[in-house]
Order: structure tokens, then C-alpha cells, then sequence
């Protein structure tokens, strides 16, 4: 088992013509993923790497049965890739596209919160469950499969601790990367709380970052709800002091979210922290 | 992108929220001309991206185009908070009967636009947020509904505001929230809303002012990201932003070049965890961002190498979206055109990091070394300075 | 028991200062309904008929604990009117406003559907529990109590079968004008179905127009959910032909809605059709 | 209110949806000129709020300015379905490669504007919706939302739009939903969107066009309500509607003075009912609507009494919002001013129903009978016909 991918998913990739959208179908279907089909506006009848291409995601969905879109398309047709692929009723959406206005998330995230589609991102790098299915743009050989669950805000980050997990023996059920937009779908508590009920998940590892109060919510997540071990690590001790966010910001903050901060959130309900990625692996 | 004051208050006015008709003068002569043209009391003030300004001496009331001149004067060349001041705006004295607080922000946490309202305007608003909560109305709008005029009633009779303004107020919320819609504003804030005299009697106006744009829709709007006033920072950083790169100048000896945000802040911590003991610290924060291609990676490294305290350079990339062999590319072309000895620890990692690897090693570069590990390439880094 | 109202209910005035506001709360007190205050924008602190004004929903809610909200608005402040009561979670809205564009109202049920609330019209009568609450324009002494539910699709039609039925001696145990406007909170359906689970109502009647769909619909609904007895009249039967509704408009609806296909698709589910109100006690 | 074609074109093209550069005449003479103006091929087509003018040939297409002013002054003054065509539109022709459906409008049943778009354009779209309905292709918009390039690219594609068109068509998509919006429309309609040859090449027009706009609206846009073109309408309709009632002349001898549709018609009905076998119907269908003062009375009494055919009167007023003793008020107001003998049956039954009952009963008029229930009137009103 694993969580919210696996060998059967049906995935669609929406911008499978654009350089970065074909690049990592590529990447996908070598890695195993079950990729159905793609959707460019304008390219329908198309084949690419010996899938269908289609005009919308509708058509798409009725023709493959996806259940899974990947967005590539560029930022300012972003949001309308992930509304039209809710109003397709696609059962999980993951978003990768990097650069779409705060505003224009916060419609997508009222139109989302009416639906059944749950989403990912956007700005993130999608997830991996190792062995079997991988949606966006993860490097796959650095993940291998075993018993603990990774979740991250961060990127690249995602990448070195699910390597450094793996580099010690230690393989993972789903990698999730939710991404640090200011607005996006899923939160480590939304991934938290899946981990908890996989019956292959034993351990978690957490990766977060400086700025916002996401983690000091799944912090107070972890001690109400969860059962099983978490491991965190805290990007950005060192960071320089942020722009000001303006008094309004600070004022709805509740405060900067430094590293120091969120750390001792974690320590205070006995999540152990790492004090660099390399040493997650000790910590689990 | 944070706007001027004086920016933020012309797009208030261009969306019809009232603000005063004050220009902007970047020398003392030009002050004391808009202080002639104007009339009678003026008020000078600092136009910087920070706060504090009036604590700092920046913003000065004269009765006199000569006395507009002495304050300019003295504001102009000021530093505060590390910002020197170039421009002042000269906005003619108001007639304040009252001092009121109105913003409209992005409230992440509700994933919905946040309109605050305080009958406290003039002060710290942080000061009464801890203080008396209770006298911030807090109104969020549905993004897809917009703001409704029952929301406005709500804000208006939460403040106390005397009903006549009630009109007046009605207009300026609706006009900044289109202000904010229309130019991805971040937060529109007016601080204070203002009840003051005029000839035809007492009226709401914007008499501070200050916007922030949503980076990611400055694209969109080209005419907004014109408004970009950089004067203040450092070039590197100006450079940077001009190729897509996100880079702040830190001090230290060890140029980073990273991709993604997290893992860069997480190689600033290693190069410390390694490096303070002995006062050797990273020179920069620098996150080529997902997808960098070799023209951006060659633009960062020239950046890094402008910097002279830049002892040994750690590039540290692990490939996802960006691909390992378009970094080794990027990293052989920079230094082609740029050359150095300096040492050079490689980590690529990911996505194609065979190729890129190859193209390094083939490349036979006596200066570069490569590291597997992340925290094997921060020691080397650090060895490198020392070894220096 | 009667449905939506009772002597509990407390009910809220919109607009309790304008001319037909304050009449009918008048009414609406001396009937016994259990109004609670008003509201109206830069009148809150005011009094009327005794009964506090407010200047927000939300605030007179917090301050009444009202539960329903009557809405007398003019109609360009009507909408923002009923998405103020939505907003503060009023249980029960009904909007007596007249005049609402459609677009207006698309907007609102938008809203409507994602909240637990239920709006009554607009462009409504409002609706009667006889002996115990009115709320809205039905005049109250065209009522009694008994065991006969009714709703309406038209105003003054309304009073003339609860009129007819009272004159025979035939109580009812609420009588609901659900308005005509194209797009309206309740329907025929909601209000038959919450006449079918009420244990006081044996009968009920359906008052219905010619135009639209809505009931052929309530005769699919009685056929498939009533156990109880309905009685239908269709006003309209001599209506001239109205004015076209452009093709768009013929192929979306499917039909003209005249008074001869409604009057036939309820005798072909059981319900019998009375040819003019006075006939309606003779067919319970 | 229905718009003719050539306002709905004028409209269209004001939101950016290109349609010809047609213009109106009211003479065959103006008609001559205009197609002097546009050169070669015209077309005359007859404006009027009725379907069905081609079969009628109230369309022609001409070759010169004289068979232009042929065209119109067979087309004026044309009677297309008991419409007086009184405008003609004088269109230049159009080299029509290909001609589409395409209609945004409210769809009642699920509560949002439904864009229909279709191949098969030029056409009865009835009849493709019978025959063919998969060549409709349905996209509903989320009114919060508004439309979304998603959903022009599922009309593009699933009408086999060929592509080169696609841009042309989301803007000319965007800007009809804009027109829609902006204008509280409930039906905006272009049967053809030809895409036609020209200089520049082919392009999507908007060779015929149909909107309504939502009768609720025309109090906040008077400028659309300045487009009512009521020319062909009974006068006693125009003044009815100038009056803010419901008034549709039917020829019958009863008239009737109703409040609200329903009882309207339920009155209707009833009159029918017993009036029927001897040859005796409504005159009219008169709706007071709720909130009817005693002007808006007084002024449908006028109304009625302006009708010839009229024998006998039938008040029916069920007061609920309605008063009765301000309907009896301007009972009294409107006969003093347009006296008749005329037998008047009232009906007053509701709110305030005996102070209403008195003022009659107090006027003591001679011709004027009261009645309790609906029957009781529709036979009195009935046999006072025959009687006359």
C-alpha cells in the first residue's frame, strides 16, 4: 500500500506537448507511471510517446478513464488547467506549474473546496511512491521502497532527504511534496493524516521550511492524531530577516515563522528535529 | 514588489480612493517648487521600502517652499534602516479630524482576501491588534463573490464611523478592493483613512498609502512591474532578479548556488554548521529555481564570482525539473567567459546527473572538485577557504 | 406541528424601516409572529414597533438569537441582502422582494448551495403556520389550522385556495408561496417533501402556472416519494400565448409549460386537478 | 424586453464580437443611400420582434442602391405575424464560408447562464436540438466563476472548429459572456457566426443577432431601456408598461383589473369558464402587481375603460402587500376622472378588506356590485354582459 498514487493510477498530463510537460512524461512512463493520455488545447488527434493527446480534459478523462492529472502548462493558463480538471471531476490533481498569482489560487481553492478533487501544489514537485508510480517531475532512482512516509513544503529539499533515507537502506511507501505556495490543496496535515491511517507507512518524515504557521499547525496535528513516529527538519536557520510582509501581514501571521520558532513547536510535542538533512536517517 | 507611498497612493487615486495631490521631488530645489505650487503647509516625506521612517526624522511638516527646501534637505541622502532615501513626496498639509485604519491583505491562512478596519488609524496597528484586538473589524471577502456592500455596512457600523462618512467609506472599500484585484496586490493598506477639513466639507482621503504586488503576476501587469524602484538595493541582487535568479548578498566566503528555495536555505545552514567555528560563513543566498536552463546558471555563477569576498564557490544541485547535464553545460560556459581559479565543489544530483557529471569530468578542470553528499560537499567548501 | 415556521421561530426584518418593511411587521406582530428586530444600514440602535434595529444581520443575530429573516429590501439591495443572512447563517431566509435581475439570483443560489440555509422566494409571498406565525405579506385571517398543507407558485392565488379552503372549514397546517421567479430558493419538491415527513399534514395542494417545468417535476416527485394526497390547480388555462423565448430559450426547457401539458402530466401520476380554486376542498 | 437585431449587433460589436457595418432605415430613400455607402451587395433584412421574417420575405439580398430602395419599400410596412415592420437593417453582404450557432442564455433548471454553441449555424437550431442534439454542444457557467478558456475550448473542439479560428472564437466567447453580464441579458444569440472572407482574411462575424434583457434590470441600465422600440405594440401595452402594469388586450368583453399573474389568470379562466358557452371572454389580461398604490390603480381602470369592447368590469384583489382600502381609493380616483356606467363587479378579500368594502359601499355608486367569491364575481360580471 501506499498513499494517493500506485501502479494503477491513471494519469493524464495537461501541457504534454511543452518542452517541460514532454521531458518529464518521459521520465513518468520510464519510471513506471500508468500515463493515459495528455491535454493541449489545440493538439487533439495527437500522439506523444504513444499516448492520446486531447483538446480538454473532459475528453480526456471519458476516453482513458484518468483519475490523476499532472499540470505542466505555463502559470497564466495554470488555474484554469486545475478548474477545468475539478469540473472534470479528476480524482487527484497535481500541480507543478511554479509562478501563479496568490489571487487567482484563492478562486481555485473556493472551487476546489467545493468539489471532490483533492490537490497538490501548485509549485511543488509532485510525489513518488517507489517501485510503482511517480507524478511530476521527482527524480525516481533516489526513492526506494519501504516503511516510512516523507511529506515536504520544499522542492529539491524533498529530494535530499528522501535520498539521504534511501542512501542508508531506508526505503519510503509515498514522497510527497506539497510545495510552499502561499495558497495551494493539500497541507501536511491533509498528507499527515494519510500516512496515519496507511497500514505501510510506520515512520514519517517532515520537511519544512521558515515563513507561515503550516508547521506549527501540523505540530499540534501530530500530538492530537497521530500514533506514529514523525522525524522533522527546518530549512532556513540561517536565512537573512524576510522583506516586510507589512503590518497587515504580521498581524494575520501571528508572528514571522522563523526556524527557531517552529523548531521548538516540534521539540514541544516530541517531534524529534534534524539539524541538517543527512541526519534524518539517525533520527527515525 | 513593494510600492512607494506615493506609488500606492496614485494607484489609490487612479481607482478612486481619494489621496492627496502631492508630487515626488528627488532634489531640494524640486521640493520647494512643488511647495510654491501647492501653497501654504506641506508635508516632506522619505520615500523608502521600510517602515520607521517617521521615528527616523523622515517625514517633516514646513509652512514655506524655503522651509520645504531644508527638509528635503535633510531627508534626502538619509539612511534609514540601511535605505537611502532619493526621492521624498511633497503632499500639501491636510486638516485631520480623525485617523482611521483600512487594509485589504491576502489572508493565507483562509485562503481568502482579509479586509481590516480600525477606528485606531494614525498609530502602530500592531500596537492595537495586542492591545484592543476588538477594535479591528475583520472581514473576509470570497474570492469569487467579491465584496458585498452588507461586509462594508459591517466594517463601517464596527468602527463606530459617523454615518455621514458612511457613503464616502462605501466607495473608498469597494475602489480598493478593485485596486486590489486589478493590479494582484498583496495587501493595499491605508494608514491613516483620514476624516479631514476641506472646502466642501470634511472627507475621507488616503493620507499614507502603501501596496504590495504579487510577484508572480507582475508579468501580467507590465506597467505595474515599471514601478519597480531598486535604487536602494544592492546590484547583484538587481542583476539577479533581471535573469530570474533569487539572490541576497550575505557577507560570507562561500558562494552557494543552489536550486529550489528549501535546499539552498538548508546549504546556508550546512555551510555554517561547518564553517562559523571558524568564521567561515556562505557569501550568498542563491536559488536558481526550478527549470534553469544553462543560460541561468551561467548568469548565476558570474553573479557569484562579482562578489570579491567569494573565496570558494559550492554549487549544490539536485535535479528534479532542472536537469544535471544543462547545469554542467551552464557551469562550463560561465567559466568560460569568466574565468577563475577559485575552488569549485560540484554536487549535481538527480535528474540526468550521469550527463552532467561527464561533462564536468571531461571538461578536466584543475580548480573543481565534486561531492556525492551534501554535507561532504560543505566540508569541501569550507576546506577550501581554509586551505586558501 | 407545521413545517419551516412556528410560535418559536424568531424572526428577523430587512429593511423593517421602508414603507412595506414597517407595515407588515406590523401585521407580522399582530398576528403573533415572533419578531425579534430589524435591520436596516445606518438605522441599527433605532427602535420600531418596539423591536431593535440593527445595522447587520450578523450583529442582530448575535444580539436576538434570530433564526429566520424576512427580507422587504428594494430590489437592488436585495441580493446583497440575502447573501448577508447566507453569510450570518440565518437557518431560514425568505425574500419578499419583487424585481430581482435573474443574474442577481444565479449569484445567490450559487452561494445558497454551499450553505446550510434555505431562502424562501424572492418575489414571494412568504408563508403562514395558521394560530401560530406568519412571516411575510400572506394576509392572516384567510387562514385556520387543520391538517392541509399548501403551496404555491403565485401570490394572491395562494390566499384565494387557502381562502377557499377555510371558507369550507378545511384548516391547514402552513401555507408556503414559493414565488415564480425563474431562479428562486425552494422548490414545489422541497416543500411537498417536507409536507410528506410532517406527521400534522394528511393533504396537501399545489398551486401551480403555466411556464416552466417545475411542475411536471412535483408530479414526478409526488409519484415517486407522496403518500399522502395532493390536489393540483394550474392557473393560466386561457393565458395568451407568450412572447417567444427565442430558440435558446424552447430548447432548454423542452417545452412552453402550458397549463394542458401540466394538467395532463399530474392526472397521469394521480394527482387530481381542480379547474378553478373553489373546486380545491371539493377534491381533498 | 426583446432587442431587434440591428440594436443586438450594435451591442455585440460595442463588446468587441465584430459584426457588420450595417445601418437603419425607416424609408426606402435612407435605404438607397446606405447601400450607395456600403457598395456592391446588400442586405435589406426587416426588423421586427417576431421570428420567421425569411419565409416571410421581410430578407433581401440586392445588388444596387435601386434595388435596394426596391427591397425596402417592399419591406416596410410589411405585416410579419401582425408585426408592422416599420425599420429595415441594410447590412453589406458577406462572402459566408461557413455559418455556426452560438447563444449564451439562462438555463432556468440549473440555475446558470448555458452557452450552446453548434456547426450547424444558419439553420432552425430547433430542429438540429431535434434531430441532431450531439451537434449542440452545452457548456453551463459557474455564475461566480464566469467563463473559463477550458470551456471555449470544449466548444471549439467539440463543434470540429478548425483551428486557425480558435483564437477569434474565445475572444469573440469572452466578450459575449461580457455582453451577457454587463448587460443583465437573458438571452444573447448569433445564428449565423459566419466566418466570412475579407481583405484581411477569414474571420468570425456575427451576421444576425437576438438578445433580451432581463426586465428586473432596466431600472440600472436606462440606456438599454432607451432601446425599447415599442412601435409595433397596442398602445394601451405601452401605456400600461409607462405605468409599471401587467396588460396584454385579449378582445373579450370582460375587463378585468387583477393583482398578482396567477389570479390573473386564474381569473381568466374563470370569466372563460362561465362566459364561454354564451360568446362572453376576458377583454384583457391586467395584472396590478403587488404593491399597487391607488396611481397604479386609477391608471389600469383608465386603461380598461379605453378599450371599446368592453362591457362589463371585474375587480378581483386579493390584498396581501396590496391594500384594499388604497384599491378602493383609486377606484373612486379613476372613475372620477372617467366617469362610466359601466357594471363594475369588486372584489376585495384580504388585507384591510373591510376599510376597502366601506369606501366603496360609501361612494354609492349605482352601477357598481360587490361580490365575496371569485364564482360569485366571474357570474355577475358574466351576466351583466348579457344583460347589457
Amino acid at each position: 500500500m501506499a498513499i494517493l498514487i500506485d501502479r494503477n493510477t491513471k494519469v493524464l498530463v495537461t501541457g504534454i506537448t511543452g518542452k517541460q510537460g514532454l521531458f518529464h512524461t518521459r521520465q513518468m512512463i520510464e519510471y513506471g507511471t500508468n500515463v493515459v493520455g495528455g491535454v493541449t488545447p489545440g493538439k487533439g488527434g495527437e500522439w506523444v510517446e504513444g499516448k492520446p493527446v486531447f483538446d480538454t480534459v473532459i475528453a480526456a478523462k471519458e476516453a482513458t478513464g484518468a483519475n490523476c492529472a499532472v499540470i505542466f502548462v505555463p502559470p497564466r493558463f495554470a488555474a484554469d488547467s486545475m478548474l477545468e480538471a475539478i469540473d472534470a471531476g479528476i480524482e487527484f490533481i497535481v500541480a507543478i506549474t511554479e509562478g501563479i498569482p496568490v489571487q487567482q489560487m484563492m478562486k481555485v481553492r473556493a472551487v476546489l473546496d467545493q468539489s471532490t478533487s483533492k490537490l497538490l501544489g501548485a509549485n511543488c514537485p509532485g510525489l513518488l511512491t517507489p517501485g510503482q508510480s511517480k507524478v511530476g517531475i521527482m527524480p525516481g532512482f533516489i526513492a526506494k521502497p519501504g516503511p516510512v512516509g516523507v511529506v515536504s513544503r520544499s522542492g529539491t529539499l524533498t529530494y535530499e532527504a528522501v535520498f539521504a533515507l534511501t542512501e542508508r537502506g531506508i526505503g519510503q511507501t509515498t514522497c510527497v511534496g506539497i510545495g510552499g505556495d502561499p495558497v495551494n490543496g493539500m497541507s501536511f496535515i491533509d498528507v499527515l493524516q494519510m500516512f496515519e491511517e496507511d497500514a505501510d507507512t510506520e515512520k514519517v518524515v517532515l520537511i519544512g521550511e521558515i515563513g507561515g504557521t503550516d508547521e506549527q499547525k501540523a505540530a499540534d496535528f501530530i500530538k492530537e492524531h497521530m500514533t506514529k513516529p514523525v522525524v522533522a527538519f527546518i530549512a532556513g536557520q540561517r536565512a537573512p530577516e524576510g522583506k516586510t510582509m507589512g503590518h497587515a501581514g504580521a498581524i494575520i501571521e501571528g508572528g514571522v515563522g522563523t526556524a527557531a520558532e517552529k523548531i521548538e513547536k516540534f521539540n514541544s510535542v516530541g517531534v524529534k528535529v534534524a539539524s541538517n538533512p543527512e541526519e534524518i536517517p539517525d533520527l527515525l | 514588489m513593494d510600492l512607494h507611498e506615493y506609488q500606492a497612493k496614485q494607484l489609490f487615486a487612479k481607482f478612486g480612493v481619494p489621496a492627496p495631490k502631492g508630487k515626488v521631488a528627488r532634489t531640494p530645489d524640486e521640493a520647494a517648487a512643488i511647495a510654491k505650487e501647492l501653497g501654504s503647509v506641506v508635508v516632506v516625506k522619505a520615500q523608502v521600502h521600510t517602515g520607521g521612517r517617521g521615528k527616523a526624522g523622515g517625514v517633516k511638516v514646513v509652512k514655506s517652499p524655503e522651509e520645504a527646501r531644508a527638509a528635503a534637505e535633510k531627508i534626502l541622502g538619509m539612511d534609514i534602516k540601511k535605505h537611502k532615501v532619493q526621492i521624498v513626496l511633497v503632499d500639501p498639509g491636510a486638516d485631520i479630524k480623525k485617523e482611521l485604519y483600512f487594509a485589504v491583505t491576502n489572508d493565507r491562512a483562509a485562503r481568502k482576501p482579509l479586509f481590516m478596519a480600525s477606528s485606531e488609524g494614525g498609530m502602530d496597528i500592531e500596537q492595537v491588534n495586542r492591545e484592543t484586538p476588538e477594535k479591528i473589524i475583520r472581514v473576509h471577502v470570497d474570492p469569487l463573490l467579491g465584496l458585498r456592500e452588507y461586509q462594508v455596512v459591517k466594517m463601517a457600523s464596527g468602527m463606530g464611523l459617523a454615518r455621514e462618512y458612511w457613503g464616502q467609506f462605501s466607495k473608498i472599500a469597494h475602489n480598493l478592493y478593485r485596486c486590489y484585484v486589478e493590479t494582484d496586490a498583496t495587501l493595499c493598506e491605508i494608514n491613516p483613512l483620514a476624516i479631514v477639513g476641506t472646502e466642501s466639507g470634511p472627507m475621507l482621503m488616503a493620507l499614507d498609502g502603501k501596496m504590495s504586488i504579487d510577484n508572480n503576476a507582475l508579468m501580467s501587469h507590465p506597467d505595474l512591474a515599471e514601478l519597480r524602484d531598486a535604487s536602494g538595493e544592492p546590484e547583484e541582487e538587481i542583476k539577479a532578479r533581471e535573469e530570474g535568479l533569487n539572490y541576497v548578498k550575505l557577507g560570507g566566503q562561500i558562494g552557494c548556488m543552489v536550486n529550489g528555495a528549501g535546499l539552498a536555505m538548508a546549504t546556508m545552514d550546512m555551510v555554517a554548521q561547518f564553517g562559523e567555528a571558524d568564521g567561515i560563513l556562505p557569501a550568498n543566498f542563491l536559488d536558481v529555481s526550478g527549470g534553469a536552463g544553462e543560460d541561468k546558471v551561467a548568469a548565476a555563477l558570474r553573479i557569484i564570482l562579482s562578489d570579491p569576498a567569494v573565496k570558494s564557490i559550492m554549487i549544490n544541485i539536485f535535479g528534479g525539473i532542472t536537469r544535471c547535464d544543462e547545469v554542467a553545460k551552464g557551469i562550463l560556459q560561465a567559466l568560460a567567459e569568466v574565468p577563475t581559479d577559485l575552488p569549485m565543489i560540484i554536487r549535481l544530483t538527480g535528474t540526468n546527473q550521469d550527463e552532467g557529471l561527464k561533462i564536468i569530468n571531461d571538461a578536466n578542470l584543475p580548480n573543481v572538485q565534486s561531492a556525492r553528499s551534501f554535507s561532504e560537499a560543505a566540508q569541501k567548501a569550507v576546506a577550501a577557504v581554509k586551505g586558501a
